[in-house]
C-alpha cells in the first residue's frame, strides 16, 4: 500500500514537471498528462480506500519512513502514515481534483497559460496528497508550505489583474503569519520530544514528555498554522480575496480542499490539544462559522458569498474539533468538500456562461455579480438543479450529505456544552444554530437571484446558455456525492451516519492528552450525546427550513420588502456589506504600519548607521580649531564616516605647513621644547 | 677665577641668540649668521668641556673641524642665496613661500 | 602539485595567457577565461566524488583531506599548508560553480575585457585560497589579495557611483583586516608548534590549548582578541551595524561581481568565525554567543524591513542578503547539532539562491537599463521564461520548501529554539516579512499590467538560461536532497560543538 | 686599530673616493655630448663599491681609525643599501640629466657621506658626516637653477638643515661635557658607570634627536620634507626619501645604543642613565605622531610628489615603530622593511619621473585614465602604490607585517592598532592615485608612450616589490645575519 501511497503522491509531480518544461509544446498544451495523472491517483487512491472499506478496521495504520537528514543530533525522518483518515482524505483531494481538471478543460479554453494551469494544479495535488500522506509535522508543513504557494500562483493565475496579483499576495502573506505560529509550535514540539513523527508525538505526550502551558502553547501555536490555511477568524481575510482565481481553482483550492486542511491538520493533532487549547479553536471555529456568514448574507459577488460560506463551514469544522467531534468535523470536511466545490463548480458556469454572454453583447462588467444575474434556470437547468442540491446539502436538509455532517457537529457541540458546568459554553452550539439559519438563508438568496425570477438584464440573459459537458459532468458526480446514502452505507437511514462506514471508520483517537491526564478531558455522558443528538436533529431541520423559507419570502415572494428592511438595519447592514472593514483596519494598522516601519528604518540605516561616525565627524568640526576649514568642506565623494573625520583632520593639519621655513624651524622647536617639558613631567 | 658654569651660561645665550636670530630675520643672509651663532656657541663649549672635563685636545680638535664646516657651509649657503636672488631679485625668506599646503 | 593547489592557481595560469591575447580578441579572451574557470569546477567536482565523509577536519591535520604542506617562509614558520574538510569543501566547490557562472554571465560587459577577465580570475584564486588555507598568514594573504580584484571590478566596470562604492568597499573590508592581521600576529607569538617548540601560523596548533601560552589562556585577553577577530569579519558578513557598505557595493558593482560577492564573499566572514574564531576560543565564542544571536535576529529582521523599503531591485536583493546571513549568525550562535549544520547549510544555500537573484536582476538591468522597481510592472506579460525562473529564485528566497533555504531556515531554527526561545520566535517572524517584501516585489515587477514602455522587450536568452539553470537546479535538488552537503559539513560541525560546548 | 691598518678595511670608501676624483678629471675631457660618459662610470663606479662593501661581509666587528669609524655587518648593510639606492637614482636620472657630470659626482660624494653616517663611532664623524650629505644634497635640490620651486626648496632645505645640524652639535657638546669623550662606545661605558644626571643628557639627547630626527623626517621635525620633496628634481626627492633616510635610521639606531639600551638588553630598557623617561613610550608617541601626521596631510595633496613625501613621513612613523620595541627583532625589521621600502618608493618615483615630462604636470590628476594610456606602467604604480599601503602580496606588506610584529612580540597592542588603522587611512590617498589611473577614464586621450629605457627600470623595480611579496626568505636571512654590532659583546 505504502508504494500506492506513493504512486498517487508522485504522479501528479510528474505531471507538473512534463507540463511547465514541455507543456507548451505537447498536444492540447498537455492537459491530458495533468488529466491522466490526477486520474491515476484516483484509481490508486479508490483502490486504497476499497481496502479500507473492505477492511472494515477503525484501527487501521501503516507506518513506513526513511531518514531524510540524518545529523546525529538531529534526526529527520520522512515517511508516509496511512489511516483510514488518510485513505479518505486522499480519495477525496484526489476524487475533486479530477473532476476540477476535467471541469477546466471547459472552463480555461483558450486561455493563454492553459499548460501553465494544468501544471500548477498537477503541483498543488502533490502537496496536497503529500500534506495527507506525511507521517511527521515537518514533512506537513512543507507541503503546507507549497499548497500555498500553488494557491499563490492559481489566485494570480490572471496577474496582469491588479486585483488578483493583490489577492495572491494577500493569500500568501496572511497564510505566512499563520504559518510563522504554525513554525512555533513545530519548534515547541521538536524542542520538547526531538521528533516530528506523529506517531512518536503521541505516544511521547501520553508519557508525559511535554505538558501543561506548553502542551497548551504548542496546540495553539500549532492551531494558528489552521487558522490561517482554513481561513478562520481572525486571518479570514485572504480567502474571499482569493476569488479572484480562476473559479476551478476556487472550487478545488479555496472550498474542498486546501482550506480543509487546517481542520486536517487539526485532525491529525486532535490528541495533543489540551483542554484549553480545544476551547480556543471551538471557540474560534464557532465565532467564524457565525460571523463570516453574517457577511455572506449581503454580498452580491457570486463567489464572495460562496467564500464567505467556505469560511463559515469551516468555522463549524473547526468548531468541531475543538469540542471533541472528531469524527463529525472530518465527515462535515468531506461532505463539504462535495458540495462546496459543487457550489463553487456551478457559480463557475454560470460566471462561464454570463462572460461569454458579456463579451458577445460587448458589455463591459463583473461577472460575478448576482445582481445582474437572474431566471437563468431555464437556460442552464443542469447546472440550476446541481446547484439547488448542493444549496439543499449545505443548508444540512434530511438527505444530503450536509444534513448529516452537520447534524452531527451540532449535537456534538449541544452535548459538549451540556457537560460542562459552566454556562458559557452554550455559546458554541448556538453560534452554530444560529449560523444554520443564515446559512440556509444566504444560499436559497443566491439561488433565487441567480436562477429565479425574472432576468435583470434581458440582454445578458439572451446569450446564456449552458456550459459543455466536460463542465457539467464533474457537476453532476459532484452532485452525486452529496446524497445522503453514499456516507450512511451500509445503512439507509436517512437521519444520522453513525452506523456508515465512514464515521465506522474513522473513530476518535485515543487522545494522549487523556492519557497522561489519567482521565477523559472532557466527558460526554451517553446521555448527554444521545439527548444532543435527537435535539440537534430537530432544531436543525427547523433552523434550516426556516432559513430558506425567510429566503423565500425576502427575494421570491417578496413578503418581507427588502430595501425597507434593510433601511432599518441599515447600520448592521453597513458593517456586514463591508465585511465588518477588516480589510481597512489591517491595512490602516498592520500594513501601513509596516510600510511606515520599513520607511523609517530605511531612513536609519542610510542616515544613521551609515551617518553615525559622519555625525561624529561634524561634532569634532565644531570643537575644532581649524573650523573655518571645515566650513569649505564638501564630503568628497567619499561619506565614508571615519572617513570624514581624517578627511577632516587631514585638511586641518595641512595649515601648519605654511610655506615659511622660519615657521618650520619654530615649529621643529616648539616641538622639541614641548616633548622635553612633556617627558619630564 | 673663571669656571665652567661661567662658559656655558655665555655658550647658552650665544645659542638663544642664535635661535632667536634665526626665527626673527627676514634676509637669509641673517639667518645664516644665527646658524654661525650657534655654531660659535658650540665650539665654546667644546672647548669648555676639552678644558674642565676632558683633559686632552678632544675638544679643541672638534671646534677646528666645525669652524672649517661653518666656513664650507657658509659658501654653500651663499651660493643657494645667490642663485635665489637671481631667480626672485630677494633674499626675503617670507617672500620665499611658493610651496606650501 | 596537489588537487587543491591545481584547482586554486588553474585560474593564475588563464590570467597568464588571457596577459598575451590580443585585445582586441574579445571571443579568445572570454573562452579561455570561461573554460579556466570550468576546468576549478571540474577537479572540484572530481574531488567531491573522493571526497571521505567522515573525517571531522576541523583542529587535526590528519582529519583533513587533500593536504598539501610545505614550509614556505622557515624563518617566519610560514607553511604552504592546504586542506580541505566538511566545513571547507562546499564553499570550495559553490566558490568554483559560482565563478564559472559568473564569467559566463560577464559575457556583455563592454570595456577594458581583458582586464576584466584576467581580475575575476585572480578573484576566484583568492578565493579559492581562502577556503582551502590552514595557514593563518596564508588566508590572510588570500583574504587580502580578493580585496585588489573587487576593488577594480566594481570600481571600473560598476554603475555610475562605482568609485564611491568600490573604495567604501576596500576601506571596510581593510579595516576589518587589519584587526584580523593583528590578532594573527597576537597569536604567532603565543602559539607553539608541538613538534619543534616554535612560534607557528598554523591554526590547527593554535586551536590546540597545550600550545597556547599562559597569557593566551587568560579571560581578557582571549575576549579581545576574539573582539577584533570578530569585527573583522563581522565588515565580511556584514554584521549590522557594518553592513552599509554592502548596498552600496552591490547596486554599483557589474552583475557577476555582484554574483560573487553576495554568493561567496558574505560568506567569508562566517566561515572565518567558523574556520579560526570558534575552535581557537571556544569558549570566548560561548561567552559571546548570546550576543551574536542577537546580532543574528538584528540582521535578518533589521535586512528584512529595510528591504522591503527598497526602491531599487538590486539593492532591495542586497538587504535581503543581510537578513539571509543573520540566519547563519543565528545558528551558529547556538551550539546545537542542527543550529550550526543548519546555518553552515544556509551558507551554501544562500550562495546559490542569492546568485540567482542577482542574475535575474542583471538580467533585467540589461534590457530595461534600469533597476527601479516601481518602474516595471506586468513583465510576466513578455518575459513568461524568466518570471518562471525569477518565480523559482523568490520563492526560494522566501524559505519555500523544496528548495535549500527552507531546509536551512528551518534547522536553524530548530536549533537556535532549543537555546534561545524568545529569540527564536522574533526571528522567525521574519518569514513574514521576507514573504511579504519579496512578494511585493515580484507583484511590481512581473504581475499587473504591462508597462507600455516594455512592449517589446526580449525574453531571457540562451546563455542567460545557462547561468540560472544550473542554480535553480541546484537549489532544488539539494533541497529535497541535502544529504551530499549535509553529511559532508555534519562531521567536522559535530566535532566544532563538541570543542565549544 | 691604528690608521694605517684601518685602511685595509676602508677600501669601499678610499675606492670611492678615488672614483670621485677619477670622474671629474676624466669629465673634463669628455666632449659635450659625451658627457654621458661620467654617469656611466659613477654607476659603475658603484656597482664596484656595492661588490668591495659585500667583500667585508665576513670581517668581524672592528673598531678603525683609533675608533673613529666602526665596521660592522650593521654597517655593511647600510652601506649597501645607500650605494644601491644610489645606484637606483642614477639610472633614474639618466634621460633627464644628460650632460650634468658633476650631477653624479656629487651623488658619489653624498654616498660617501652616507656611508660615513652609517659606520660612524665618534660624534665629530657624526658631524662631519651628516654635513658632508646634508651640504651636498641642499646643492642637488637646487640643481635646476632655473626652477624658482628648485632653488627655493634647496633654500628652505638648506636653512632648516643647517640650523638642525647646528642644533645637534650643540646636543654633543653637552654630551661631550657630560661623559668627557666623543666616541660612542666610550661614552656608552662612561655613562653607564658614572650615572650623570638625567635633565642635561635629556635636554642633549632631544637636541641630538631633532638634528637626527630631521635626517630621517620624523614628526616633529619633518617640516622641510613637503616642501622639499615637491621643488627638487624628481631623482633627488626619491634619492632624499631613501638613501639619506636610511643613513639616518642608521645613525639613529647607534646613536640610541649609545644613549638607551643595547638591544641584547632583549626588551626595550629604560635610559641606562637611570633617567626617568619612559624611552619606548617616547618613541612610541613620536612614532605615532610621525605615522598620523604624515597619513592625514597625504590624505588631501593633489601633487604627486608633495604626496610621496608626506607619505614618506608616515613610513617613517612604520619603522620608528619597531625602533620602540628595540631588540634585535624591530631592528631587523626596519632593516627589512628598508629594503622593502628602496623597491617600492624609488618604484613610485620612477613612474612619477618617467611621467611628468609627458604629462606636464606632477598633479595627481594628470594621471587621469593613465590605466588605457600607459597600461604597463599605470598598473606598475598602482602595485607600488597597494605595496606601499601594505596590501599582501606585495612586498610592502611583508615589510609592515615584520614591523608589527616586532611590536606585537612586545605586547605594543595599541601601538599596533593605531599602526594598523593608519594603514588603512594610508590606502585613501595611495587608492586616490590608482582610482585616477583606473576608475576614472578620460575620453579620446591618446595612448602615452613611456620609453622603453624607463619601462626596463621600473621593470626591474617591480620584479622584487612582487617578488619579496611571496618570497623573501633570502632577504630575511641576510638581514638577519646583519645585525652583528659591535657593541654584542
Amino acid at each position: 500500500m505504502i508504494q500506492i501511497a506513493l504512486f498517487i503522491w508522485l504522479l501528479p509531480l510528474a505531471a507538473f514537471v512534463i507540463n511547465i518544461f514541455i507543456g507548451k509544446r505537447l498536444p492540447r498544451k498537455g492537459d491530458w498528462v495533468s488529466i491522466a495523472a490526477i486520474g491515476a491517483s484516483l484509481v490508486l487512491s479508490s483502490i486504497l480506500l476499497f481496502r479500507v472499506i473492505t477492511g472494515y478496521n477503525p484501527d487501521f495504520s501503516l507506518h513506513a519512513s526513511l531518514h531524510w537528514i540524518n545529523l546525529g543530533g538531529f534526526k529527520l525522518d520522512m515517511g508516509f502514515y496511512i489511516d483510514n483518515l488518510a485513505v479518505i482524505m486522499v480519495t477525496m483531494v484526489s476524487l475533486v481534483s479530477f473532476l476540477i481538471h476535467v471541469y477546466s478543460i471547459g472552463y480555461m479554453d483558450g486561455d493563454p497559460l492553459y499548460n501553465r494551469f494544468y501544471a500548477y494544479l498537477s503541483l498543488f495535488s502533490f502537496s496536497m496528497l503529500g500534506l495527507v500522506l506525511w507521517d511527521n509535522l515537518f514533512g506537513i508543513y512543507m507541503m503546507w508550505e507549497l499548497v500555498g504557494i500553488c494557491s499563490y500562483l492559481l489566485i494570480g493565475f490572471y496577474f496582469t489583474k491588479d486585483s488578483a496579483a493583490n489577492a495572491g499576495k494577500k493569500a500568501f502573506i496572511v497564510n505566512r503569519i499563520g504559518d510563522f505560529g504554525f513554525l512555533i509550535g513545530l519548534l515547541v514540539v521538536f524542542n520538547f520530544l526531538g521528533t516530528f513523527n506523529l506517531i512518536d508525538i503521541q505516544q511521547d505526550i501520553g508519557r508525559g514528555l511535554l505538558s501543561g502551558g506548553w502542551l497548551t502553547a504548542a496546540g495553539i501555536l500549532l492551531f494558528a498554522g489552521a487558522v490561517g490555511k482554513s481561513a478562520q477568524f481572525p486571518l479570514h481575510v485572504w480567502l474571499p480575496d482569493a476569488m479572484e482565481g480562476p473559479t476551478p481553482v476556487s472550487a478545488l483550492i479555496h472550498a474542498a480542499t486546501m482550506v480543509a486542511a487546517g481542520v486536517y491538520l487539526m485532525a491529525r493533532l486532535s490528541f495533543m490539544l489540551s483542554f484549553d487549547a480545544m476551547m480556543v479553536v471551538a471557540f474560534i471555529g464557532g465565532f467564524t462559522a457565525l460571523f463570516a456568514a453574517t457577511i455572506a448574507i449581503t454580498q452580491n459577488d457570486i463567489k464572495r458569498v460562496l467564500a464567505y460560506s467556505t469560511i463559515s463551514q469551516l468555522g463549524y469544522m473547526i468548531m468541531a474539533m475543538g469540542v471533541g467531534a472528531y469524527t463529525a468535523g472530518f465527515f462535515h470536511l468531506i461532505t463539504h468538500a462535495m458540495f462546496k466545490a459543487g457550489l463553487f463548480l456551478g457559480s463557475g458556469s454560470v460566471i462561464h456562461a454570463v462572460s461569454h454572454s458579456m463579451k458577445k453583447i460587448g458589455m463591459e462588467g463583473d461577472p460575478n455579480d448576482i445582481r445582474n444575474m437572474g431566471g437563468f434556470k431555464n437556460k442552464m437547468p443542469i447546472t440550476h438543479w446541481t446547484f439547488v442540491i448542493y444549496a439543499l446539502a449545505i443548508s444540512g436538509i434530511p438527505f444530503f450529505s450536509g444534513f448529516l455532517s452537520k447534524d452531527a457537529i451540532l449535537g456534538g457541540t449541544l452535548a459538549f456544552a451540556m457537560s460542562q458546568s459552566n454556562p458559557v459554553y452554550y455559546l458554541l452550539p448556538i453560534f452554530g444554530f444560529v449560523a444554520a439559519i443564515i446559512t440556509a438563508f444566504y444560499m436559497f438568496r443566491l439561488i433565487i437571484k441567480t436562477f429565479y425570477g425574472k432576468p435583470q438584464l434581458k440582454k445578458l440573459y439572451e446569450h446564456v446558455h449552458e456550459s459543455p459537458l466536460t463542465m457539467t459532468v464533474p457537476m453532476m458526480t459532484l452532485a452525486f456525492l452529496c446524497l445522503y446514502f453514499i456516507y450512511t452505507l451500509p445503512s439507509l437511514g436517512p437521519v444520522g451516519a453513525e452506523n456508515g462506514w465512514l464515521m465506522h471508520l474513522i473513530q476518535k483517537p485515543f487522545s494522549a492528552v487523556a492519557v497522561q491526564l489519567g482521565r477523559p478531558v472532557y466527558g460526554i455522558t451517553p446521555q448527554a450525546e444521545h439527548f444532543a443528538h435527537v435535539n440537534g436533529l430537530i432544531i436543525s431541520i427547523v433552523f434550516a427550513l426556516t432559513g430558506i423559507v425567510l429566503a423565500f419570502a425576502f427575494y421570491f415572494w417578496k413578503t418581507i420588502n427588502v430595501e425597507k428592511f434593510t433601511e432599518k438595519i441599515k447600520p448592521l447592514y453597513t458593517l456586514s456589506l463591508n465585511k465588518y472593514y477588516f480589510d481597512e483596519i489591517y491595512g490602516a494598522t498592520f500594513v501601513k504600519g509596516l510600510l511606515v516601519w520599513n520607511q523609517i528604518l530605511a531612513w536609519f540605516d542610510q542616515n544613521v548607521i551609515d551617518g553615525l561616525v559622519n555625525l561624529a565627524g561634524r561634532v569634532m568640526r565644531v570643537f575644532s580649531v581649524f573650523d573655518g576649514l571645515f566650513d569649505q568642506y564638501v564630503v568628497d565623494g567619499l561619506v565614508n564616516a571615519v572617513a570624514d573625520i581624517t578627511l577632516g583632520f587631514g585638511r586641518g593639519i595641512r595649515k601648519i605647513q605654511t610655506g615659511q621655513i622660519q615657521n618650520y624651524i619654530l615649529g621643529a622647536l616648539l616641538g622639541m621644547v614641548l616633548i622635553i617639558i612633556l617627558t619630564m613631567i | 677665577m673663571i669656571q665652567l658654569p661661567s662658559f656655558l651660561i655665555i655658550s647658552a645665550i650665544v645659542f638663544t641668540l642664535g635661535i632667536f636670530t634665526i626665527l626673527y630675520k627676514k634676509n637669509a643672509v641673517g639667518i645664516l649668521m644665527g646658524v654661525e651663532l650657534i655654531l660659535n656657541s658650540v665650539n665654546l663649549n667644546f672647548i669648555a668641556f676639552a678644558k674642565y672635563v676632558d683633559v686632552g685636545i678632544n675638544g679643541q680638535l672638534v671646534a677646528i673641524f666645525i669652524i672649517i664646516l661653518a666656513a664650507s657651509e657658509a659658501a654653500i649657503a651663499l651660493a643657494i642665496i645667490l642663485s635665489l636672488y637671481r631667480e626672485r631679485a630677494t633674499i626675503d625668506v617670507t617672500l620665499v613661500d611658493e610651496m606650501k599646503d | 602539485m596537489g588537487l587543491i593547489s591545481l584547482t586554486t592557481f588553474f585560474p593564475v595560469l588563464g590570467i597568464v595567457i588571457i596577459l598575451f591575447i590580443s585585445k582586441k580578441n574579445l571571443l579568445a579572451i572570454k573562452m579561455v577565461s570561461i573554460v579556466f574557470s570550468f576546468v576549478p569546477l571540474v577537479i572540484a567536482s572530481y574531488m567531491w566524488l573522493h571526497y571521505k565523509y567522515p573525517m571531522t577536519g576541523i583542529d587535526l591535520e590528519s582529519q583533513f583531506q587533500f593536504v598539501e604542506h610545505f614550509a614556505w617562509i622557515p624563518a617566519f614558520h610560514i607553511d604552504y599548508f592546504v586542506g580541505l574538510d566538511g566545513l571547507s569543501f562546499p564553499m570550495f566547490w559553490l566558490t568554483t560553480l559560482l565563478s564559472f557562472i559568473s564569467l559566463v554571465a560577464s559575457w556583455n560587459i563592454s570595456k577594458a575585457q581583458k582586464g576584466y577577465f584576467a581580475l575575476f580570475l585572480l578573484l576566484e584564486t583568492s578565493m579559492l585560497g581562502v577556503f582551502v588555507s590552514l595557514d593563518f598568514f596564508l588566508f590572510y594573504v588570500f583574504w587580502e589579495l580578493m580585496l585588489l580584484p573587487m576593488y577594480f571590478l566594481i570600481g571600473i566596470w560598476g554603475g555610475p557611483r562605482r568609485e564611491y562604492a568600490a573604495i567604501k568597499f576596500f576601506l571596510y573590508t581593510l579595516a576589518g583586516s587589519v584587526l584580523m592581521l593583528l590578532v594573527m600576529l597576537a597569536l604567532y607569538f603565543n602559539v607553539k608548534d608541538p613538534v619543534t617548540g616554535s612560534h607557528t601560523f598554523n591554526m590547527l596548533h593554535m586551536m590546540h590549548k597545550s600550545n597556547q601560552s599562559a597569557w593566551l589562556t587568560t579571560f581578557d585577553v582571549r575576549l579581545w582578541l576574539y573582539i577584533a577577530l570578530f569585527i573583522g569579519f563581522a565588515i565580511k558578513v556584514p554584521i549590522f551595524p557594518f553592513h552599509t557598505w554592502l548596498p552600496d557595493a552591490h547596486v554599483e558593482a557589474p552583475t557577476a561581481v555582484s554574483v560573487i560577492l553576495a554568493g561567496i564573499l558574505l560568506k567569508m566572514g562566517t566561515y572565518g568565525l567558523l574556520r579560526i574564531s570558534y575552535p581557537i576560543f571556544p569558549d570566548i565564542a560561548k561567552y559571546t554567543s548570546y550576543a551574536l544571536a542577537i546580532f543574528g535576529v538584528i540582521n535578518i529582521l533589521y535586512g528584512a524591513f529595510v528591504a522591503m523599503a527598497q526602491k531599487d531591485l538590486k539593492k532591495m536583493v542586497a538587504y535581503s542578503s543581510v537578513s539571509h546571513m543573520g540566519f547563519v549568525l543565528l545558528g551558529m550562535a547556538v551550539f546545537t547539532t542542527a543550529g550550526i549544520n543548519g546555518a553552515v547549510f544556509q551558507m551554501f544555500s544562500h550562495g546559490l539562491i542569492t546568485a540567482m537573484l542577482f542574475l535575474l536582476v542583471g538580467v533585467i538591468y540589461d534590457r530595461a537599463h534600469h533597476r527601479e522597481i516601481a518602474g516595471f510592472g506586468g513583465l510576466g506579460v513578455r518575459m513568461p521564461v524568466y518570471m518562471g525562473i525569477a518565480s523559482l529564485a523568490f520563492f526560494a528566497a522566501m524559505g519555500l520548501p523544496g528548495m535549500t533555504g527552507f531546509i536551512a531556515e528551518v534547522m536553524v531554527f530548530i536549533g537556535a529554539f532549543s537555546v534561545y526561545r524568545v529569540l527564536t520566535i522574533i526571528a522567525a517572524f521574519g518569514i513574514v516579512i521576507t514573504a511579504a517584501y519579496m512578494l511585493w516585489t515580484m507583484q511590481r515587477v512581473f504581475l499587473g499590467k504591462l508597462n507600455p514602455k516594455y512592449e517589446h522587450i526580449t525574453d531571457i536568452n540562451g546563455r542567460e538560461l545557462f547561468t540560472l539553470i544550473p542554480l535553480g537546479a541546484l537549489t532544488i535538488f539539494f533541497g529535497i536532497y541535502p544529504l551530499p552537503v549535509l553529511n559532508m559539513i555534519k562531521v567536522p560541525l559535530n566535532y566544532l560543538i563538541t570543542l565549544i560546548h | 686599530m691604528s690608521n694605517l691598518n684601518s685602511l685595509q678595511y676602508f677600501i669601499p670608501e678610499l675606492f670611492l673616493i678615488v672614483a670621485i676624483l677619477v670622474i671629474i678629471v676624466v669629465d673634463l675631457f669628455l666632449k659635450k655630448n659625451k658627457k654621458i660618459v661620467s654617469a656611466y662610470l659613477a654607476a659603475l663606479t658603484l656597482v664596484v663599491t656595492i661588490f668591495l662593501a659585500y667583500q667585508q661581509y665576513g670581517y668581524s666587528p672592528a673598531l678603525l681609525f683609533k675608533g673613529m669609524i666602526v665596521l660592522d655587518s650593521f654597517a655593511i648593510f647600510f652601506k649597501i643599501i645607500t650605494a644601491l639606492s644610489t645606484l637606483i637614482v642614477i639610472f633614474i636620472s639618466l634621460p633627464s640629466f644628460r650632460t650634468k657630470a658633476e650631477y653624479y659626482v656629487l651623488l658619489l660624494i653624498v654616498t660617501l657621506g652616507m656611508f660615513l653616517m652609517v659606520e660612524v663611532n665618534n660624534l665629530l664623524m657624526i658631524i662631519i658626516s651628516m654635513e658632508m650629505v646634508g651640504l651636498i644634497s641642499y646643492v642637488l635640490v637646487g640643481f635646476n637653477k632655473h626652477d624658482l620651486k628648485s632653488s627655493e626648496a634647496s633654500l628652505k632645505f638648506m636653512l632648516y638643515g643647517a640650523t638642525s645640524t647646528a642644533v645637534m652639535a650643540f646636543g654633543f657638546s653637552y654630551i661631550y661635557g657630560i661623559s668627557g669623550h666623543l666616541n660612542l662606545d666610550v661614552i656608552q661605558q662612561s655613562l653607564i658607570i658614572n650615572q650623570p644626571q638625567a635633565l642635561p643628557l635629556f635636554v642633549a639627547f632631544m637636541m641630538v634627536l631633532a638634528g637626527l630626527g630631521y635626517k630621517i623626517a620624523m614628526v616633529p621635525f619633518h617640516f622641510w620634507v613637503p616642501d622639499v620633496y615637491e621643488g627638487a628634481p624628481t631623482p633627488i626627492t626619491a634619492f632624499l626619501s631613501v638613501g639619506p633616510k636610511a643613513a639616518g635610521l642608521a645613525l639613529l639606531i647607534r646613536f640610541l645604543i649609545t644613549l638607551v639600551a643595547h638591544p641584547s638588553a632583549g626588551n626595550a630598557a629604560n635610559f641606562i642613565q637611570n633617567v626617568s623617561i619612559h624611552a619606548p613610550l617616547l618613541l612610541a608617541a613620536l612614532a605615532v605622531a610621525t605615522m598620523t601626521l604624515g597619513n592625514l596631510s597625504a590624505l588631501m595633496q593633489k601633487n604627486i610628489k608633495r604626496m610621496l613625501g608626506y607619505s614618506a613621513i608616515a613610513h617613517v612613523g612604520y619603522m620608528l615603530m619597531a625602533l620602540v620595541v628595540f631588540n634585535n627583532q624591530g631592528i631587523i625589521a626596519v632593516m627589512f622593511y628598508i629594503v622593502v621600502y628602496l623597491f617600492m618608493n624609488f618604484g613610485a618615483f620612477c613612474v612619477v619621473e618617467s611621467l611628468t615630462d609627458k604629462l606636464g604636470s606632477e598633479k595627481i590628476s594628470a594621471y587621469t585614465g593613465l590605466g588605457y594610456r600607459a597600461p604597463f606602467t599605470a598598473i606598475a604604480m598602482a602595485i607600488f602604490m597597494f605595496s606601499l599601503t601594505g596590501l599582501p602580496p606585495f612586498a610592502g606588506f611583508i615589510g609592515k607585517l615584520y614591523l608589527f610584529a616586532a611590536v606585537i612580540n612586545q605586547s605594543w597592542y595599541i601601538l599596533a592598532l593605531i599602526g594598523l588603522l593608519n594603514s588603512v587611512i594610508s590606502l585613501y590617498y595611495y587608492a586616490t592615485v590608482v582610482k585616477v589611473m583606473f576608475l576614472n577614464r578620460q575620453e579620446n586621450a591618446p595612448p602615452l608612450r613611456v620609453a622603453l629605457y624607463n619601462k626596463l627600470l621600473i621593470g626591474a623595480l617591480l620584479i622584487p616589490t612582487l617578488v619579496l611579496g611571496l618570497y623573501w626568505s633570502p632577504v630575511i636571512n641576510f638581514t638577519s645575519r646583519s645585525i652583528g654590532f659591535l657593541f654584542g659583546k
